[in-house]
């Protein structure tokens, strides 16, 4: 395709090539839950981007985060506190069952009454009910802005609720949902296989007719398999990867902005924290260079961030955060009036790639301040015991990433430990802090909500206990020669499959 | 009769041997920091949620109940199910274990066809003055390249110049065998370049030891040639060592071959434990550490049997002399 | 006896030189190996002799740093595994009876944990690090050398003058240091290099695990696991530490063979 | 002129039975190597061992050395049973043993392993090491040799000097001058007769070589399937052997 | 013509001269006996005639030739022609020149060939127990098993054995059977023997001729009777009066004075002088020649003069 792609868009699946075909994807990681394939449950990326193919929600995102139509073809807005939702009609159940309003109240009530994480990010829901046959209603107790952004996440998937409720299917063995795709067969950490949902409601779509999904953890199997066509699209780990595969014959490089981000723990809850003394904090925000991060540890291809994801519309801008503006000596004058002049702290890391550089690059910022900073890698599970397993924990400062979703109000939830509840045990609320990211959460979309956020963003940023970093780009190939695939300049929630069922096969190899 | 009391003798200590290991593993994932919970579950689950899944799998109860449990389970053959999967442990194994065998046995063959040819030759023209360097010096560079190293550049290099041989993708070999040699052979080379070096070097050094014994200079005195003399006695004489090497080497292959399965995207036995290890899925690495090590017992049985057969005055069936 | 060949003296060379780069680093020749010196993955050139890495670190400091990481780490492993090889199957070859069966079984036991399982095992009780790597590389490599100098030991205690030795009334430690170690040391030194190597093998995986040597100090294991990943990109990161970690053992592995032939005083016969 | 009797006796076998397992477990074939043995040999006395393979010769200096314990029966060396510390035996006695191939540590020089006995005792080599050397006919250069670069003669006379430098009380000598020349046979059989007037040691020489047995022993015992067959003076027993045995034997000489 | 002919062979290993000169010539069907001190060179010598000395082990000067070929000359494949079919090698270790992996029958088969009547060989060395042919060398006992590398020897009909103290490590009724083999099989077959011993009594008895070395030179050759009952070389006379078992009871013998010459290069003289009690001044610095002294050869500048009757050089009575 050789016309230039329309904004919003990396690529855009060429519509003039035949249907059919088999679509062979390599991705780094399986979906790996203790909870089975139930998709209210999933909490990663790597999983909803799986279940993505069987399931659908209400709504999803566009290219530019605005909420498109999927199974509810449109819905209003009476109030600020009511969505009424129209359902299409035509969607069944890959049994060929048609989707109902009840399955969908039974979805959303069935979420609201689990311990899903996604609760909390539906918001303040009061009730859903169903509004005739094809209709529901759903009533908030305040307004909540991210609402329809919620919704258009895997975890609000609308499921097979008659089935569900007589216990002929069990969702965390079975994946039976409106998507444009059926499993076949799936192996744990070996492979998925999925063909074409007949029933599906969309014309002409999916496109191709199966979908292969090989597991390959290394980097390197995975870059084999598109040099040798047996992967017509791969994700790919590392920043640099258009380098490596420069001069590979049909295979092409794209960086998939999301909203996700990296961001520092500083731990204030351990019993003789270094970080206690906001004094302290707020000279490591001013000493972190996020712009230096984002060039050296993501070779250029994150973004600094403020706590609302930068890159989604409304969010804050980075560079006016209060760290931002201030220099390294007045970060070493905050360091001496908090009497740590010699401030020597332990970093925990994951080893996956790139956090061990993003955590050097912070290594190296932190020197300029006179700051000492001890790395200390670890694989995931102990570093998630190191990091969730204690409260109060026990490490110094942590570095991890949070999916930045689709409104850059809804991460801004997780700076409240009270409803976060992960952080808990490293960070105290702060009832001012707190009372702010309610307040953006109630303000509808405008100038008043970006003047809200970013009191939220200066706030946190002063606070300084969660530091956001950079932006986490995706990197994405692909064989020309292979595949015409669709995909976001952006994503919201990690999805590189979202638009998978118009990715054309190339028949032709 | 004799057979029979070596035999139960050896059963025994391998049956106690198992049963530490057994103790050891369960002991050791139940020490490893960061639990099964935290680590699956993610952050965000909260503390009732990881007890449900604690008593799910009866992670609630005391350890030695936990272990009883486990070991009367294991008795009867169940190896429990994956926590992540949530399918029986011991069918996973199963259908992993032809590619882990395929490629171990690949590459110990390789090793045994390469390595022992190198050792004899590096030997055989070793002299004071130096000669065999190029041996030395080949079987010391197959030590010192790292397996990821080569297993990268081959991976890349074959599938970027598609140089016939397919990388990536693995066949089963029930479906294809051609196709699943084809994609098997070039884990084994990579896999199999320690090995050849680690044979070579034992293999040298047992056959520097056979040189000097009275009876090959007999042989070299009735005018037998350095080929004949290597083939009918020196390669007998020295394989003890030898055997033994291959031996532990097939064992400790079979229990993780895992850089090159990583590398070459293997559905592989070494991945599936170190991917458990990390998500600290306890059965599955229980399972998986018992098997290597019941592998690594067997291997020994019959590596001490082989010995026997090529070295009578060694075997179990060698008797006194009278 | 022998004088040592023209290979080991290469490989002494070698060594010597070896050492010689990696003190450079301990006095700041080369530069500051963690400091962001230019952009990321230049090739070499003037300010970076060895081109830069992914973090725009020049490669040469770096490099230099990890030879003496690597080199101390790995030797310091393997003289411990020696050392406790030699003693435990030297004892258990020697004596016989309960404490062989004992010190088998254990080292069996030893044997049959994946070595990665181990590695992390080892890591989780003593916390990632220097120690956790070499303790962990001494579990790896233990259990063969011992099961080796074990048989050795079996075979050298029988000789005569070893019962010669006790008959003059030697004690213990005499028999076993001047009688049964030199005779088993040709085993000990031929595993010892075969160790050297699995230890910079494991050095390197385990700190691509994460438990070995911790960012941002330099191992050979960690930038071969770096420059593998930037094999094609960014040869240069692969080539020095590679060269570096060949010739390393290489050298290690001529001299080992080296010494043991000379400290091996036994006749060679030719086959022709 | 035989000696016996003259003055205390060193070392006692008193009814030693020697019983060894071979074969299969279930099948275990006990084989007496030694039965009902017993035998004394005087201070500064040789008492010679004859016999024909395998008839318990050096199982018989095995249990004399306290190598070998026996099934049945006592040992006394210089009137007390063995100690349980060996050590206490330092240099008190020494043996020179039956394969020339093995009787030298190949990684230690000559010079090193004859002085070794000296050392076990925190004695000063001085010369000793030297003078030993070539009381056994070997040039002081040869103790920087290693036992490989020696002839198969030269390898067991080193065994000589180092069973003799620390002059033990109690030698054992099994085979020790088999693989050696007459001349330098002679010579070490001297060497252990000057010795042996000269500090009084005693000796038990086990040989098949009756010539070199008449040669040092003062008193021969015959030994045949395990069993001391006879026991007699050195002139008497070569004079008019009791035993049919014993005369069978002189016959081949 | 002369089945081996030994010419000024010099051969040093590190730091020592082992052979110093040697000359040594063995006929058609001859039996030499080569007798010597310990560390007198016979082992060398012996090796040297096969080419199978150890590596440490430089040839400086002169020739072994076996059947009109010149062994240090040839190329590896002649070589090695000349072993399999001139040569035979029995050493001193029986069980361990055997090799331990192979039953006995199957390791003489390997050395006759496919088809070969394995049960007719061990025969002709007095095994006709079956159980001997399926046995291992470690289950034999050491005169079985010499007896088996004496099989395997003359199992292609060399024409020269070389037997490097084959019965050093027997007892005394063993030896004498194993002897017996050699010596009848030999005879039987036409093969000359270089036997190579320090028991000079028992060589005489069986070997028409005798070579006596010394300092690596073999300073004596002649007939077995004629050297032992009346030896030209002063070396000879003291190690033929030498023997313990010659002695009688409470009779102290004399060796050799003196120890024997550890050489690191070519001797100056006679290398016996310092011991010899008929040395002149002459022997310190003249290498001797062969001199012709009877039916003997010897290396001796008196020899001409033979020892004197009256002067008995050894078995001092008191
Ligand atoms: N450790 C042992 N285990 C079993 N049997 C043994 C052991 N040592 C010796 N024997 C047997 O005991 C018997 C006596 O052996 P010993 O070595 O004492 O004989 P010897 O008279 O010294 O013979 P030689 O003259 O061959 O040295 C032999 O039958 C031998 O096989
Ligand atoms: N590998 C060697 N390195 C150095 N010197 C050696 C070596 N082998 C033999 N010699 C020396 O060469 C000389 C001759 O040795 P050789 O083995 O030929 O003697 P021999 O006559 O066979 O003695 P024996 O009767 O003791 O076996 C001796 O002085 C010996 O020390
Ligand atoms: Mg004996
Ligand atoms: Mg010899
Ligand atoms: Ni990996």
């Amino acid at each position: 395709s050789d016309q230039p792609n329309p904004t919003g868009y990396l690529a855009t699946a060429d519509q003039s090539l035949p249907v059919g075909g088999t679509l062979n994807l390599a991705v780094h990681i399986d979906s790996g839950a203790a909870t089975g394939y139930d998709p209210q449950l999933a909490d990663v990326a790597t999983t909803w981007q799986l279940l993505s193919l069987s399931y659908e929600t209400l709504v999803t995102v566009g290219p530019d985060f605005s909420i498109q139509p999927m199974l509810a073809e449109k819905w209003d807005t009476p109030d600020p506190k009511t969505y009424v939702f129209h359902l299409r009609d035509g969607v069944t159940f890959s049994n060929g069952r048609e989707m109902t309003a009840d399955d969908v109240v039974g979805s959303l009530k069935r979420l609201l009454a689990s311990k899903s994480v996604w609760r909390g990010q539906l918001g303040p829901v009061k009730s859903v009910t169903k509004d005739g046959d094809r209709a529901v209603k759903v009533t908030l107790n305040e307004p909540y802005t991210p609402f329809l952004a919620a919704l258009a996440n895997i975890p609000a998937a609308v499921l097979p609720m008659k089935e569900i409720d007589d216990k002929s299917v069990d969702p965390a063995k079975t994946l039976l949902g409106t998507g444009p795709y059926v499993v076949e067969n799936h192996r744990q950490d070996v492979s998925w296989t999925f063909k074409r949902n007949d029933k599906y409601w969309a014309k002409g779509k999916p496109a191709a007719e199966a979908v292969n999904v090989t597991i390959a953890p290394e980097e390197a199997a995975r870059i084999a398999a598109l040099q040798n066509g047996s992967a017509a699209l791969a994700t790919l780990g590392n920043v640099d990867s258009a380098t490596m595969l420069a001069g590979a014959k049909n295979v092409q490089v794209v960086t998939q902005a999301t909203t996700d981000f990296y961001y520092l723990m500083l731990n204030t809850q351990a019993p003789s924290s270094k970080f206690a003394d906001p004094r302290v904090r707020q000279a490591v925000a001013i000493a972190l260079d996020p712009k230096q991060i984002a060039d050296v540890a993501l070779g250029g291809k994150g973004r600094p961030t403020a706590i609302t994801p930068a890159g989604l519309p409304g969010a804050c801008d980075p560079a006016a955060l209060p760290s931002s503006s201030k220099s390294v000596d007045e970060a070493k004058k905050l360091l001496a009036d908090a009497g740590a002049q010699n401030l020597t702290f332990t970093l925990s890391i994951f080893s996956t790639e790139p956090a061990p550089a993003v955590a050097q690059v912070i290594q190296q910022n932190l020197q300029q301040a006179g700051i000492t900073v001890k790395i200390e890698q670890l694989d995931e599970a102990s570093w998630s015991g190191k990091v969730y397993g204690k409260a109060p924990a026990e490490f110094d400062a942590a570095l991890s990433w949070f999916a930045g979703y689709a409104d850059p109000g809804m991460v801004t939830k997780w700076w409240n430990p009270e409803t976060a509840g992960f952080n808990v045990g490293f960070m105290k609320p702060d009832k001012e802090l707190n009372t702010l990211i309610d307040a953006a959460g109630k303000e509808p979309a405008g100038a008043a909500r970006d003047k809200a956020l970013a009191a939220v963003c200066a706030k946190a940023d002063t606070d300084a206990q969660m530091i956001p970093l950079v932006t986490r780009p995706a990197t994405i190939a692909f064989r020309t020669d292979a595949l015409s695939p669709s995909l976001y300049a952006t994503e919201g929630y990690g999805n590189v499959l979202r638009l998978i069922a118009d990715a054309r096969v190339k028949k032709t190899q | 009769m004799r057979l029979l009391m070596w035999w139960s003798g050896r059963a025994l200590s391998s049956a106690a041997t198992l049963l530490g290991v057994s103790v050891l593993i369960f002991t050791a994932v139940r020490l490893m920091p960061g639990g099964f919970a935290e680590t699956v579950l993610g952050p965000f689950a909260t503390a009732e949620q990881k007890a449900e899944l604690a008593a799910r799998y009866g992670l609630d109860q005391p350890v030695f109940m936990q272990y009883g449990h486990w070991l009367a389970a294991v008795a009867g053959g169940d190896f429990g199910i994956s926590m992540i999967s949530r399918q029986p442990v011991g069918a996973e194994l199963l259908a992993r274990l032809p590619v882990t065998g395929e490629l171990t046995v690949l590459a110990v063959v390789a090793s045994a066809l390469v390595g022992v040819p190198l050792g004899v030759l590096t030997a055989v023209r070793a002299r004071p003055g130096g000669g065999g360097a190029a041996g030395r010096l080949l079987s010391g560079l197959g030590v010192s390249v790292p397996e990821f190293v080569l297993g990268s550049l081959v991976v890349f290099v074959f599938s970027r110049y598609a140089l016939g041989l397919q990388v990536g993708t693995w066949v089963p070999f029930t479906r294809d065998p051609a196709a699943n040699l084809a994609t098997m052979v070039l884990p084994a080379a990579v896999l199999s370049v320690f090995a050849i070096s680690v044979t070579a070097r034992t293999t040298r050094d047992a056959v520097l030891g056979v040189l000097v014994e009275p009876y090959v200079t007999a042989a070299v005195g009735r005018g037998e040639s350095p080929w004949f003399i290597v083939r009918h006695h020196i390669l007998r004489n020295a394989a003890a060592p030898v055997v033994t090497l291959l031996g532990t080497i097939t064992a400790y292959l079979l229990g993780g071959a895992l850089i090159v399965e990583h590398v070459f995207n293997l559905p592989g036995v070494g991945s599936y434990i170190v991917q458990a290890v990390g998500r600290r899925d306890y059965a599955v690495v229980q399972a998986g550490v018992l098997l290597a090590a019941a592998v690594f017992i067997v291997m020994n049985v019959l590596i001490d049997l082989l010995v026997g057969v090529l070295d009578p005055r060694l075997g179990v069936l060698a008797g006194r002399r009278s | 006896m022998r004088k040592l060949d023209r290979l080991s003296i290469g490989g002494l060379v070698c060594l010597a030189v070896l050492v010689v780069f990696a003190l450079g680093s301990l006095v700041g020749a080369g530069g500051d190996p963690d400091a962001i010196v230019g952009p990321r993955l230049q090739p070499p050139g003037p300010g970076w002799w060895l081109g830069t890495d992914n973090l725009g670190r020049s490669v040469l400091p770096r490099v230099m740093e990890g030879v003496g990481t690597t080199l101390l780490l790995s030797s310091v492993a393997v003289l411990v595994t020696a050392a406790l090889s030699a003693t435990f199957g030297i004892i258990a070859g020697y004596r016989g009876g309960y404490l062989n069966e004992l010190v088998m079984r254990l080292v069996e036991v030893l044997y049959s944990f994946p070595a990665i399982v181990l590695a992390i095992l080892v890591a989780a009780v003593l916390g990632p690090g220097q120690t956790a790597a070499l303790a962990s590389i001494v579990l790896v490599t233990i259990p063969l050398m011992t099961r080796l100098v074990r048989a050795a030991a079996v075979a050298v205690s029988q000789r005569d003058y070893v019962t010669s030795a006790v008959i003059s009334g030697a004690g213990l430690p005499r028999v076993l240091g001047r009688h049964v170690l030199p005779n088993v040391a040709g085993t000990i030194a031929v595993q010892g290099t075969y160790a050297l190597s699995v230890g910079i093998a494991v050095e390197g995986g385990l700190s691509f695990l994460g438990f070995g040597v911790q960012p941002p100090q330099a191992s050979l294991g960690v930038l071969i696991q770096q420059g593998g990943t930037y094999m094609i990109a960014a040869p240069w990161l692969i080539l020095g530490p590679g060269v570096v970690l060949v010739a390393a053992i290489l050298a290690i592995n001529v001299v080992g063979d080296g010494l043991r032939d000379r400290l091996e005083p036994r006749e060679t016969r030719s086959l022709t | 002129m035989s000696r016996a009797g003259d003055c205390g006796v060193i070392l006692e076998l008193d009814d030693v039975t020697v019983t060894f397992a071979a074969g299969p477990p279930l099948r275990r074939i006990h084989l007496d190597a030694m039965r009902h043995v017993s035998l004394s040999v005087a201070e500064g006395e040789t008492l010679g061992l004859v016999g024909e393979s395998g008839s318990g010769k050096t199982t018989t200096s095995r249990v004399a050395l306290g190598l070998q314990r026996p099934a049945s029966g006592t040992v006394r060396f210089d009137g007390r049973p063995f100690p349980k510390r060996r050590r206490e035996l330092a240099g008190r006695m020494q043996a020179v043993l039956q394969h020339p191939h093995w009787s030298l540590n190949p990684r230690m020089r000559v010079g090193q392993s004859v002085a070794e006995p000296l050392d076990v005792l925190g004695r000063p080599a001085g010369d000793a090491v030297t003078e030993m050397l070539e009381h056994v006919g070997l040039e002081a250069s040869f103790a920087s040799r290693y036992p490989h670069e020696l002839s198969g003669g030269q390898r067991q006379r080193v065994s000589i000097a180092r069973a003799l430098v620390t002059r033990p009380r109690f030698i054992v000598f099994d085979e020790a001058v088999s693989a050696l020349d007459v001349s330098v046979q002679v010579q070490i059989l001297n060497l252990i007769k000057d010795l042996q007037a000269e500090y009084g040691f005693s000796a038990l020489f086990i040989s098949h070589d009756l010539g070199a047995v008449r040669y040092v022993a003062d008193r021969i015992a015959v030994m045949r399937k395990g069993e001391i067959v006879e026991t007699a003076d050195t002139a008497t027993f070569y004079t008019a052997p009791a035993h049919e045995y014993s005369k069978q034997l002189l016959e081949a000489l | 013509m002369s089945l081996l002919t030994v010419r000024n062979l010099v051969i040093d290993y590190a730091g020592t001269r082992a052979l110093d000169g040697a000359d040594l010539e063995v006929a058609q069907g001859e039996t030499v006996g080569l007798v010597g001190e310990s560390g007198s060179g016979k082992s060398t010598l012996g090796s040297a005639v096969g080419r199978l000395l150890p590596r440490a082990a430089r040839r400086s000067e002169g020739e072994v030739v076996v059947a009109g070929e010149p062994v240090f000359d040839l190329p590896a494949d002649r070589l090695r022609r000349l072993r399999r079919k001139h040569l035979g090698f029995v050493f001193q270790d029986p069980i361990a020149s055997l090799d331990p992996t192979m039953r006995v029958g199957d390791q003489l088969r390997l050395v006759l060939g496919r088809g070969a009547d394995v049960g007719f060989h061990l025969g002709r060395v007095k095994l006709d127990d079956p159980r001997v042919m399926r046995a291992y060398p470690h289950q034999l006992s050491g005169g079985m098993a010499q007896r088996v590398a004496i099989a395997m020897a003359m199992a292609t009909g060399p024409e020269l054995l070389v037997a490097d103290e084959p019965t050093a490590a027997l007892d005394s009724q063993v030896r004498e059977e194993v002897l017996n083999v050699v010596f009848s099989l030999a005879a039987a077959a036409g093969t000359s023997i270089l036997w190579l011993s320090h028991d000079l009594p028992a060589v005489a008895r069986r070997c028409d001729r005798v070579a006596v070395m010394y300092g690596g030179r073999v300073v004596e050759t002649g007939p077995a009777r004629e050297v032992l009952g009346n030896p030209a070389h002063p070396y000879t006379a003291a190690l033929a009066g030498s023997a313990p078992a010659a002695a009688a009871h409470g009779v102290r013998l004399e060796p050799v004075r003196g120890r024997p010459p550890v050489l690191t290069g070519p001797s100056p003289g006679c290398a016996f002088a310092p011991r010899c009690p008929f040395a002149e001044e002459r022997c310190e610095h003249e290498r001797p020649e062969p001199v012709r002294v009877g039916e003997q050869d010897v290396l001796c500048h008196r020899a001409p003069r033979r020892i004197p009757a009256t002067e008995p050089p050894n078995g001092v009575r008191p």
